[in-house]
């Protein structure tokens, strides 16, 4: 274990103590008979930028007042309030809840949202306020995607503190939940992460025992990868000093969803820590697809203006990305994962996958 | 080889009924109805007599089979007609007295002539015409049609002592037509008949004897309309051939001034100058090519804009009034825009918005055409209004939205209007026209918004006050449960909340 | 007091000029071109000659500002006009040769007199009229209209001899116009003439100088028209007022079949006995009520339909020729529908139907319309073919599918073309009508669904045996290795699998 | 354990032996010079009709014939004797597979399908020839649902065979892949089991001890259960004797859902043993909306259109099924699971759960 990070108690108190701090302060704004006000970064896109140095999205120095004064902020305003003090709770009391609660616990509270849009929007304001992020607050998403490799935890939740587990487990993978998120890592015998982007790859990685031959941890996030499973990513890279290839589909939106978990998504440029910068994209690209003749379909209307708007994202500025986004334009067309059954089931793992990793120093 | 021969122009308009409406029984009953109704009106208008109009339409008993015959009879207390001129006047196609350069009613010149046309090819009915000037007597005509002459036969005359000194005009006649049908549209042209000529009392008995009654308001009539002299861009070298034969004036400047509105002494000589043509000149002494040449010179210089006194519009408050009268609305306005001029015809054009009241929301702008002072009922989506109102204007500029009772009433008076088809029930976008419309429906808009705006603030101020006291004890106690310490007293805030909004 | 005037037919027409098509300078020179066209072609088919027309416009140089002007020349081998009749067939409106009861192209009967009167309205210029009937001499006249009056007014007249015994007609005048913007309609309407008069030769010069020509083929011509008297059931009052007027029959046995056809004594008798009249009763003793009575029981009893030799449709071969001469598709059909009728008027549906070749897919069916041999090219979304060809039938049906190159043709012929509204651009869906068109799309559908299967056919033969094989190693591989055997011989399989096929 | 079932071993044999059956049929026509034809029941709507015993749907008697004659017949029919043989290999060498997997591996052989839904069709042409389902092929969804709860099973996948779990030992909950719906149940603490549709609340339930305060095991389907999890359901039930309490959102989509564990779909109508008709749906019911004064949402049109549709269905002939449809219409609202976070996050195990637990017997 390289860098341990703070323990669970310690950070519970840390996410307690922001919570306070926020509750004081307008507390003393109101004793001053003052209408309480809160500043926090504003979240417009002229306030997001890409810092290359982090290689993820920032929000820049132009902050927004929300005042009770305003007729127009007094609502969000309250809003805000309410689910710092039911988050508080939450922490306190050791439990976890997702964004469709926080939703519906407000109307015992009188503070009924318009819907989840609304909510959701509220809890990304008082991520922005405190610097923390929903999973700190025990507000966790309902997608799961799983893990698998020979990583040994150590439960922090309760009822589970100090009980282990090893992710061999269970050979159809181990869920990530909120308990694993806020396990900690106690040994591991993989010098190496592979994230998937599909289940069913996922599941042949393990009957081809990647994990043992390629000492490997194997990730797969189910599409685009909840917010939990980059923190974890970022995590396994960062403490255990794991180099992480990322496998997703040939197309566009693959490609992006390796792009998230590498710089991370703009939504989110309020908050630090949920990218992997050293996690490397090893296909299936564009170039992979004329080298492995690989079945594919044309791109779509939708896929070639995503394409397009790729092209003039600033984190798409270096190689492979732009190698691969000409690519695509160029023979306009696109590829799954599964494509490669074409030459045997097994051929992905024995012929393509060793190939890949040297992109991350070899097997 | 060919035999050639001449037909008279009853009996063209007999070959090509359509052209004025009398295309089957259902058109052709609504198309008398209407021609009959805008004779009388025009009457009256042009003479400032405030009309008064009685229609009734009976069944004459069924003869078995194909359509019905209907017996249609009208009063007016318009002008009359000089007894000399009756035959011609309802018994020969091209004769009447609206061949003139000012605003009228009637469409193609042919008025009630069609009707009695058609009455006569379907039932071989004679037309009575009963009608005086207000003097002594009173006179009868019985008349028919010779359609291939295009002449009038007078069947009988009559002379009546009028010793009440009635004055007007009454014509009764039979024809096909198929009025169950027609009467959803006879209905609605009656009413907005209504709306734009609210002045006027009808009175209109159906079939089946239900009564319609739309009464006129107490109200000064509009300035009826007067005869104006050509202006110089509205002139083809026909008009100017015709000007030429029948000028008494020895020089071309004195032809000018004399036979065009807008050219005085300093105008005539500029414009000759611009022409190339010396003033002193005879007129009856130019060329064919010279008298095109003058005709394209007009065209091309720049007089003053068309006099609109040949116009009749109805006037701000008459429209208010007869929007008020028929539809009953929360909030009206209407406006009259200044004269304006296309192709060198002048025009004006009057705008009217309703809302709530009587006016039914529709899922968008009800929309209501009149063309001077004729309703326009079919073809809508054609119109140049129609376009306005619906793609050229954003309604949210103005708080409507298409869940709203909202109405739009466009008038447009000309001596010329421009219709898109023969079908004349439309207007074509005429960027002149279109640009008109489109000012005053923005204006009467925003009138509209403005009093929605005010109806909303005092509903706002309410609401403002109650967010606050709503809101500020739960930010209390929020932050107090998240700071550890007792609920703070908010009731400072709140007075100084209802403060800030008072102000 | 209201001053009462009469104003001419041409005068008329002069502040109606929407009526016939002279809206606008774009509208203007189109219509003038079809008017021309049409009466040139008139006067070669009503007398089995092969037309040769020679239209040429030339662009007068510009005048500086305003709309161009263009020289209009037409020339034809036309039956040609009697030198007496010459003034007014072409200076005087409602005069002409076709007032009768037989197919012609003239819409209004107006035939090219807008054309002039518009020229003369815009430029001032005089026409020239050039006619012989081909006898001793050929006549020239330079007219002007007198508008006020509808008079001509003869500005030169002159003979010439005729040596070579010409015979024909051209028109030379000015007007202004827009052809630039006109000429696509244009183009299109004389290749829409040339497919619906295919051994007609026209050659157009375009004011570039540009040569279109369109050639006839070598062809019988189709029977002309022959004027034939009423139909009793599209008679109405006015029309048996003017027959009981000019006839010489002293009974109504005698007029009845003198003057209509369908009508012999059985019919005439059997027909008076159901009216209730007495056969021999003189037609000019009848009072106005039973002229009325007469006119209702003709339309209530049951003639023979009416006789057809008063149309003139193409026929099967010469519309296919025409198709096949200007699209060059494929596959051709036509077909041409027995005799029809509606309220009294006789008429001819006539269809083709095209695929592939010259002719273009365009996401649909490809629709051409005709009436009376004249192309219709505007509204063709309200015209009932459209409603026929779209809605009506199932095109899948017939293998047809969208993106086929697929043209359909309609061509119906009657005395009165049941236009839906006066612009006179297309048909109404007549009931009768309908039903013939829907007909007559239905088989000629069927002769191209035919075609299209026998082309399948062989081409499907051919893949039959490629998937057989292609599919039966397969089935023998797989099968073998689930059983754990060696894999079995299928070429018996495939001997059988090529005899089944050929059968 | 009641009724244990055949042993992995044996099971696989059986498989391996029906697929040889139907390459040999087909040998021997060949051989003897015919046509090669093949029987299967008609899947058409007019052969599936509602067994009331078995509380399923059922095929009737009509069959079909495909036969290698026909031009029209003979694509599908190699098609699914190549699926035949691809999966033959599958089972025999312990592999797993997907639909998607099927559909790029036929490229290899020359076979390749239009689209997924062609060659999902004839996976389930195979199924009706065969009467075993997909996953007797090791053919697996992609979708995966989760189990929580004092059960021990033991593997029976390659290289786990004889290793136990008891799926208690992730409080994440317990993927339900291949390996799992394949193991064997050794020990059972659980006296009845819970189907929830939603994660969120699988989450809250663990949090809050379900399977210790009621000694219960819990899924989450995730949606429409996956046809392993219903196989998985049914074995608890049948081969354990456990109870079952299924827990939907109120709407017709989440009574749907109930009633396709417990009837199963007119889709799957060929195959036997994927339906638990044992299993009660508890809610939420349309009362419950009622009752509990729930947040809830207007049905839709489509919504409408649904429960129009249920009702003319005829495994919704009976209560409680018929009274919340009635109720349904009359209310005309719909209401989610997390609904009953406005009472507090604990109230649904609270108050909520031992209510309906009742319907299965008690608590």
């Amino acid at each position: 274990m390289k860098r341990p990070r703070a323990s669970a108690k310690d950070r519970k108190e840390a996410v307690l103590r922001a919570l306070r701090r926020i509750g004081s302060d307008i507390y003393d704004q109101i004793i001053r008979r003052e209408f309480p006000k809160i500043k926090m970064p504003s979240r417009s896109t002229s306030n997001i930028f890409y810092d290359k140095e982090l290689r993820q999205y920032v929000l820049g120095d132009k902050h927004i007042i929300r005042s009770a004064k305003n007729i127009r902020h007094i609502r969000p305003f309250t809003q805000m309030l309410w689910v710092a003090s039911f988050v508080e709770e939450l922490v306190r009391s050791n439990k976890t809840s997702t964004l469709r609660d926080v939703f519906y616990s407000a109307q015992a509270y009188e503070m009924d949202f318009v819907d989840q849009a609304e909510s959701d929007s509220i809890i990304t304001d008082l991520e922005s306020v405190s610097g923390l992020a929903r999973e700190d607050f025990n507000v966790f998403p309902e997608e799961r995607s799983a893990i698998f490799g020979d990583l040994t935890i150590e439960y922090t939740v309760p009822g589970y503190e100090g009980r282990t587990l090893n992710l061999t487990s269970h050979p159809d993978g181990v869920m990530i939940g909120p308990a694993l998120t806020n396990a900690e890592f106690v040994e591991c015998k993989a010098d190496k992460l592979i994230v998937l982007e599909k289940g069913a790859l996922f599941t042949r990685f393990i009957e081809e025992r990647v994990h043992e031959r390629f000492k490997a941890l194997i990730i797969q996030t189910a599409g685009q990868a909840p917010r939990s499973t980059r923190t974890l990513i970022r995590r396994l890279n960062e403490e255990l000093g794991l180099p992480v290839l990322i496998l997703t589909d040939g197309d566009p939106w693959g490609m992006h969803i390796a792009m998230v978990i590498i710089s991370g998504s703009a939504n989110a440029a309020h908050l630090r820590k949920l990218n992997t910068p050293n996690a490397v994209w090893g296909g299936v690209w564009a170039t992979d697809i004329i080298d492995y003749k690989l079945p594919s379909d044309p791109l779509t209307d939708l896929d070639l203006r995503r394409l397009d708007e790729l092209q003039r994202d600033p984190r798409y500025g270096e190689e492979p990305w732009r190698r691969e986004i000409r690519t695509f334009f160029k023979i306009k067309r696109k590829a799954e994962q599964e494509a490669f059954s074409r030459y045997g089931l097994t051929y992905i793992v024995d012929e393509y996958l060793p190939k890949k990793l040297e992109l991350i120093g070899g097997r | 080889m060919e035999v050639f021969e001449e037909i008279s122009p009853a009996d063209f308009f007999y070959r090509n009924r359509d052209i004025a409406g009398f295309t089957n029984p259902t058109r052709a009953i609504y198309s008398a109805i209407r021609e009959l109704v805008e004779n009388s009106l025009d009457a009256c208008d042009l003479y400032r007599i405030k009309p008064e109009i009685y229609l009734r339409i009976s069944q004459i008993s069924s003869r078995g089979e194909g359509p019905e015959v209907y017996r249609i009879r009208i009063r007016d207390n318009g002008i009359g007609v000089p007894p000399e001129a009756i035959p011609s006047a309802f018994g020969q196609v091209l004769y009447g007295s609206k061949y003139k350069l000012r605003q009228t009613r009637g469409t193609f010149g042919l008025g009630g002539k069609m009707a009695l046309l058609y009455g006569q090819i379907t039932t071989h009915s004679e037309a009575v015409i009963i009608s005086s000037t207000g003097a002594k007597k009173i006179y009868e005509y019985h008349l028919r049609i010779d359609i291939q002459n295009n002449r009038p036969i007078v069947l009988k005359r009559a002379e009546h002592e009028n010793a009440d000194r009635w004055r007007g005009t009454i014509i009764e006649f039979s024809m096909e037509g198929d009025y169950t049908r027609a009467m959803p549209k006879v209905l609605e042209y009656l009413k907005q008949t209504a709306i734009v000529t609210p002045y006027a009392d009808i009175t209109f008995v159906d079939p089946r004897g239900r009564l319609y009654r739309f009464s006129g308001i107490d109200s000064a009539m509009p300035k009826p309309p007067t005869e104006t002299l050509y202006h110089p861009h509205g002139v083809d070298v026909e008009t100017l051939n015709r000007l030429i034969k029948s000028t008494r004036a020895r020089t071309l400047e004195e032809f000018l001034k004399r036979h065009f509105q807008r050219i005085g002494d300093r105008t005539a000589r500029a414009f000759l100058e611009y022409a190339k043509f010396n003033p002193k000149r005879d007129p009856k002494g130019l060329s064919p090519e010279e008298v095109v040449a003058l005709a394209n010179a007009m065209k091309g210089f720049d007089f003053l804009p068309p006099d609109a006194s040949c116009l009749s519009p109805l006037g701000e408050e008459l429209l208010e009034a007869g929007i008020r009268k028929e539809l009953n609305p929360e909030f009206v306005s209407a406006l009259t825009r200044r004269p304006s001029t296309y192709s060198g015809y002048p025009f004006i054009v009057e705008v009217g918005i309703a809302y709530g009241g009587g006016v039914q929301a529709s899922g968008g702008i009800t929309l209501y055409r009149f063309a001077n002072k004729i309703p326009l009922l079919f073809d809508e989506a054609s119109d140049v209004s129609w376009k306005v109102v619906n793609n050229l204007i954003d309604w949210r500029r103005y708080k409507v939205s298409p869940d709203m009772p909202v109405a739009v009433f466009v008038h447009i008076c000309s001596t010329k209007i421009p219709y898109k088809t023969v079908g004349k029930e439309f207007i074509a976008d005429r960027p002149e026209v279109e640009r008109e419309i489109l000012n005053a429906v923005r204006e009467v808009a925003r009138r509209l918004s403005l009093y929605l705006s005010k109806k909303e603030y005092a509903e706002r101020e309410r609401r403002k006050l109650d967010v606050f006291q709503k809101y500020l004890p739960k930010i209390a106690e929020f932050s107090a449960k998240l700071a550890g310490k007792e609920v703070p007293d908010i009731r400072p805030l709140l007075r100084r909340a209802s403060r800030i909004e008072a102000a």
